[in-house]
């Protein structure tokens, strides 16, 4: 019996055309754009200059932020420019650009480790330097959510592999390709938070992933495969919670109050990788699709390559509509191609008019439908319509602070009120009323 | 290929291509087999209030915009041409035409518009209409007739009278007199199924509704009487406007609650006052009051029936 | 026992003060754009009017009717009402500061509240009993509280609203208050 | 301001029940027909016209803190003196507006007016402020109370008035609790409509 949560929406999958391809790996481009920021928290310094060499794998940014996490250089070669660039968060963000000497020459201090030698302590450590983050999207630090705050005992960790997102087949090919090392990232979280019982769950229309991250565990009893009904928003870390565990995450509080440490399941390969061969986060898999491209698939691209690289290397068909970074429901639409593959981007989707129709807003006529489907159980439609007026009061009663921006409430909204864009509104000047109090 | 222009836009980005009208166009489907029937019943006359009311419903929306400065596409949403459908089918079949033609005007103007049109009207305009036409012409509105426009009482008012009643049979089947919508239960239930099952109506109203009826007109002695559990529940599930109103009026998506315990509390609510105006009230049906009374009360309940969020838990550092 | 059932429901459904006698229209409309504020109204006006109904009463029983000074009416309870209201004040704000903070707004604005008046001379012209003058204004108050905060919930939801400049405030207030009346229609002939 | 200009704006520019929005309970009570809104108007004339002399003589005279209490009694008695009147003269008119006649001395246009000019202004100059006050009130009562007679009668002043149209049925509602409001309500909008316009 598949588990899951109140409410949701089931849009359409469109996960044929990738989910059956196996991950390619997408040749090296000529420049990669770093940004100094690729995580959720305090900006990294530049450790580098322009003009200096630097090798495949080595650290080029860092900060002293509690919550920051390092960037490293995914090519060997020169930096030709240390300045802000276009980012797949809308702004412009500082960020390293380095020319590929296609050398690939590995950083000296790169060296394979070995998980069973190392303490917790170390392995925390290793977490950071490796700059392993959230690669489900949300980009958060994975080390900084592995210390429990004062008082609470972590007792489970969850591997997110829902993938509820229409379109993107990233994690999906990971589990089914990787199980092993999702297994291996998953043991290596166990051990740093000192947890026993380990979770994956995973969406029941992917069964061959099932069948592979089954075949990974074997007969070990420390690691249980949840099966999740397939429905959006799966994914989101408090619907995932509710679904496996049956807890909630309270109000204004993260999974680790309540004792849960959830990741992504690419985070969790990513961390067995950088184990395994000792080279920090400096590719990751992503879902290129879309209708206006040729060849759709999943590509293991290095970090930094610009959208246009990847674009150009899998052939456009037509000029896309919309160019979005993420899936549909919760991606963010570029404004332009050059913005470069961060650790957080999951997928790569050029939509054509007919996939991403524009559609006029008319007025709320009160169906409450997305109070009906909204997974925190708020209230949509009031939000948007008191945020529309300032109303921050009101808005915040009905649950402004609680929407982690789904989507849902606006998926199904027949009157096309864009509620998501008016609630997220809503929390800016809920937040800029609270600094200025 | 070069990308020389891409649309931004806030996320999601795909859409269930929901729409108004489309949930309008199919309870307007959900109400054509009991106007058929109507139609096929009384005769070609009911066919002439049944165009009139959305034809003059959807004609003063236009023209109401258009004073508005507001664009006229709103008024080919659906939603006038069911409000004007409902309206006409609230009228007896042997209703004056001009009695459909004010009550759609009304529903429109006084019941929809003054509050700024679709999405804010506080009570349901074809009922607000009907319940002005039955204050102001009171006889015109209870002038029920037969098969082929011959006087004759609604079961209800027979029984109020202590008459004979029509089978449950017949009252299930619409072979009775009646307004035009409230004669075939049968047709009326398919409808409303149809649009719970499409999830565009809550079932939690009508279920609600209908059950507070049967259960209160079965326990409580009608006027006069004063055994307790002697009433028939069926005969007044089965008669007057009560299907009708329990599946295509009181779950009107503007002027009923948005919360799910609100829905299950004007259910009751319209439930008690429709079986107390029934069985002891002046007027032999209660259903457009009782929901008119839930509509306005329709505020109230979704404050005081918010439900908690997610996020309300207690019990963490 | 029957007879007070019947004035205290007539009062509040079929001849309900604000919807279908227009008494107490100016706080109907004037106190009515927040629900908390009608609530606080309303438990105001259902006191007053209570105590109102118990005082005019001993006065018209032991000093207007003896004397033959009904024509006096008039000058006699608004004046019995404004001493009343000002001792109520007085009252409450030294022995429940909560509760004055609560009504105490709302005290002064009852004088010249037309229900106040007008239920004390319905008492008069009806010949009730104490009991029944008791019930009465009680249930007419709660008609009142009645009609005013389901009045005030429609308002507040209208805040929302894209309401004709034109038809703002008073005109829509009006509006609403007739569609409430007939929805109130439904419970003529009960009883 | 002219002597004028005060008798003219309570007809027009502040006329009590459109744009004072004062004086509700009577308008919607008594404007079954036209005539008894004429009545009413003239009785709140009178007293209308009476209170503003007197209080605006004793203004000097009455103290600052109890000046409402004061007012109340002076309206008060003007109010029984004017229900005396009528129930001698004019018993039909009284019997159906019946507790409304001694609710005038909670109508806020009276008190308002006594507050707001008669207090702070000469006995002249009070009159006329009364007078137009009145007229004003008395004016929008009647066409009020003439619209619901038309619409839920058919008659104007008792008299036949749709004789041109012999198969027009009354509108009941309008003679009705919910006809007052709506009218009312349409009528405000109406010539708040007007006067956005104008302006």
């Amino acid at each position: 019996m598949a588990r899951t949560f109140v409410g949701g929406v089931h849009p359409p999958y469109r996960k044929g055309k990738t989910c059956f391809l196996p991950i390619e790996r997408l040749s090296a481009p000529k420049t990669v754009v770093i940004p100094l920021l690729q995580h959720i928290g305090g900006i990294n310094a530049p450790l580098v200059a322009v003009g200096e060499r630097v090798f495949f794998g080595q650290k080029i940014g860092d900060s002293d932020a509690p919550i920051a996490c390092p960037v490293h250089a995914s090519v060997s070669g020169r930096v030709i420019a240390l300045e802000k660039r276009a980012h797949p968060n809308g702004r412009e963000v500082l960020s390293v650009v380095i020319e590929n000497d296609y050398a690939d020459e590995v950083h000296p201090s790169v060296e394979p480790k070995n998980m069973d030698d190392m303490s917790p302590a170390d392995l925390l450590q290793w977490i950071r330097e490796a700059g392993i983050v959230g690669m489900g999207g949300g980009g958060f630090p994975t080390h900084a959510k592995l210390t429990p705050p004062a008082g609470v005992t972590l007792d489970a960790v969850l591997l997110n592999g829902a993938e509820c997102e229409p379109y993107l087949t990233t994690d999906h090919r990971v589990m089914v390709e990787w199980a092993e090392d999702v297994v291996l990232g998953l043991r290596c979280l166990m051990k740093v938070t000192g947890v026993k019982q380990g979770y994956i769950g995973v969406e029941v229309n992917k069964q061959d992933a099932v069948a592979e991250l089954r075949r990974a565990v074997a007969s070990a009893r420390d690691i249980q495969i949840v099966p999740l009904a397939v429905k959006y928003p799966q994914g989101a870390e408090q619907q995932l919670i509710q679904a496996c565990l049956n807890r909630r995450v309270p109000k204004g509080r993260r999974p680790v109050h309540i004792g849960v440490v959830v990741n992504n399941v690419h985070t969790a390969q990513s961390i067995a990788h950088s184990l395994r061969t000792g080279l920090p986060c400096v590719e990751r898999v992503v879902t290129v699709d879309g209708a206006s491209v040729e060849r759709p698939g999943n590509v293991l691209v290095r970090i930094g390559t610009s959208f246009a690289d990847v674009l150009t290397e899998r052939g456009l068909t037509s000029e896309p509509y919309k160019l979005l970074s993420g899936g549909p429901m919760m991606g963010i639409a570029m404004h332009t191609p050059a913005v470069p593959v961060c650790k957080c981007t999951s997928g790569i989707l050029a939509l054509s008019r007919a996939e991403s129709p524009a559609t006029e807003a008319m007025t709320c006529v009160r169906c409450a439908w997305c109070i009906d489907v909204c997974p925190m159980l708020i209230y949509p439609t009031l939000i948007a319509q008191y945020g529309e007026r300032g109303r921050t009061e009101e808005a915040e009663k009905y649950g402004a602070l609680e929407c982690h921006e789904c989507g849902a409430c606006t998926y199904v909204c027949p009157s096309h009120i864009p509620l998501v864009q008016w609630i997220r509104l809503a929390k800016s000047d809920i937040y800029a009323r609270r600094n200025r109090g | 290929m070069e990308i020389k222009k891409l649309a931004v836009s806030s996320s999601p980005h795909l859409h269930s291509q929901n729409s108004v009208r489309r949930a309008m166009l199919w309870v307007l489907a959900a109400l054509a087999p009991a106007s058929l029937f109507a139609v096929y019943y009384y005769g070609f006359y009911v066919l002439v209030l049944l165009v009139a009311g959305p034809v003059v419903a959807v004609a003063s929306e236009a023209l109401i915009l258009r004073l508005r400065r507001k664009p006229i596409t709103a008024a080919f949403d659906g939603s006038a041409a069911v409000t004007g459908l409902l309206l006409a089918l609230n009228v007896p079949a042997g209703a004056s035409w001009w009695l459909v033609v004010i009550g759609a005007l009304l529903a429109i103007g006084i019941g929809k518009q003054v509050f700024g049109g679709i999405g804010h009207n506080p009570f349901n305009p074809a009922l607000a209409a009907r319940a002005i036409l039955v204050v102001s012409w009171p006889e015109r509105m209870t002038r029920w007739v037969g098969p082929g426009l011959v006087s004759s009482a609604t079961p209800l008012a027979e029984y109020r009278a202590g008459n004979l009643v029509p089978s449950n049979f017949d009252l299930f089947f619409g072979f009775r007199p009646g307004s035009l919508g409230e004669m075939s239960v049968f047709l009326l239930l398919v409808g409303g199924i149809t649009l719970i099952y499409l999830e565009i109506i809550d079932w939690k109203i009508p279920v609600s509704f209908i059950g507070t009826v049967a259960f209160l007109t079965w326990v409580l002695p009608r006027e006069g009487q004063t055994a307790f559990f002697a009433g028939d529940p069926i005969f007044h599930v089965l008669s007057g406007g009560l299907i009708l109103g329990a599946f295509f009026m009181a779950t009107d998506w503007t002027t009923s609650p948005i919360t799910k315990r609100g829905r299950v509390v004007m259910g009751v609510g319209a439930g008690i006052i429709t079986a107390i105006i029934r069985l002891y009230g002046g007027l032999p049906e209660g259903v457009t009051f009782a929901i008119l009374i839930m509509n306005a009360c329709t505020p109230l309940i979704d404050r005081y029936t918010l439900g908690k969020s997610y996020g309300s838990v207690r019990g963490a550092a | 026992m029957n007879q007070i059932a019947v004035i205290f429901f007539s009062a509040i459904l079929i001849n309900n003060f604000v919807l279908i006698r227009f008494l107490g229209i100016c706080p109907f409309l004037g106190i009515s754009q927040k629900i908390e504020t009608a609530i606080g109204m309303s438990l105001a006006v259902i006191f007053v009017m209570t105590v109102a109904s118990l005082a005019t009463w001993i006065v018209q029983t032991y000093l207007l009717l003896p004397y033959d000074l009904v024509y006096l009416r008039t000058i006699v309870f608004i004046l019995v009402i404004a001493v009343l209201v000002q001792f109520v004040e007085m009252v409450i704000q030294k022995s429940s500061p909560t509760l004055y903070q609560a009504l105490g707004v709302y005290l002064p604005l009852i004088t010249t509240n037309c229900a106040v008046l007008g239920v004390t001379i319905l008492n008069l012209n009806e010949a009730y009993s104490l009991i029944e003058a008791l019930v009465h204004g009680f249930a007419a108050a709660v008609g009142f509280g009645l009609a005013i905060v389901v009045f005030a919930g429609i308002r507040e939801r209208l805040e929302l609203a894209e309401i004709p400049e034109a038809l703002q405030g008073f005109p829509i207030a009006l509006i609403i208050a007739g569609l409430l009346s007939i929805s109130f229609f439904g419970f003529q002939g009960l009883l | 301001m002219n002597d004028l200009k005060v008798f003219w704006r309570g007809i027009f520019d502040e006329n009590p029940i459109f744009r004072l929005l004062l004086g509700m309970c009577p308008a919607l009570a008594v404007s079954i027909a036209a005539g008894h809104g004429f009545g009413m108007g003239l009785a709140a004339t009178a007293v209308l016209v009476a209170s503003n002399i007197l209080i605006s003589l004793m203004r000097r005279v009455i103290p600052d803190s109890i000046r409402i209490p004061c007012y109340i009694v002076v309206i008060a008695t003007f109010v029984t003196m004017v229900d005396l009147v009528m129930a001698a003269f004019v018993p039909a008119l009284h019997e159906v507006l019946g507790i409304f006649i001694p609710l005038i001395v909670v109508n806020c246009i009276i008190l308002q007016r006594a507050e707001a000019f008669a207090a702070k202004n000469g006995v002249w100059r009070s009159t006329l402020d009364g007078l137009g006050m009145g007229v004003g009130f008395t004016l929008a009562l009647v066409l009020v109370s003439s619209i619901r007679e038309i619409l839920g009668s058919g008659t104007l002043f008792g008299i036949e008035v749709l004789w041109f149209w012999q198969s027009f049925e009354p509108m009941r509602i309008m003679v009705s609790p919910p006809g007052a409001f709506i009218v009312l309500g349409l009528l405000i909008g109406l010539i708040n409509f007007l006067s956005m316009r104008k302006a």
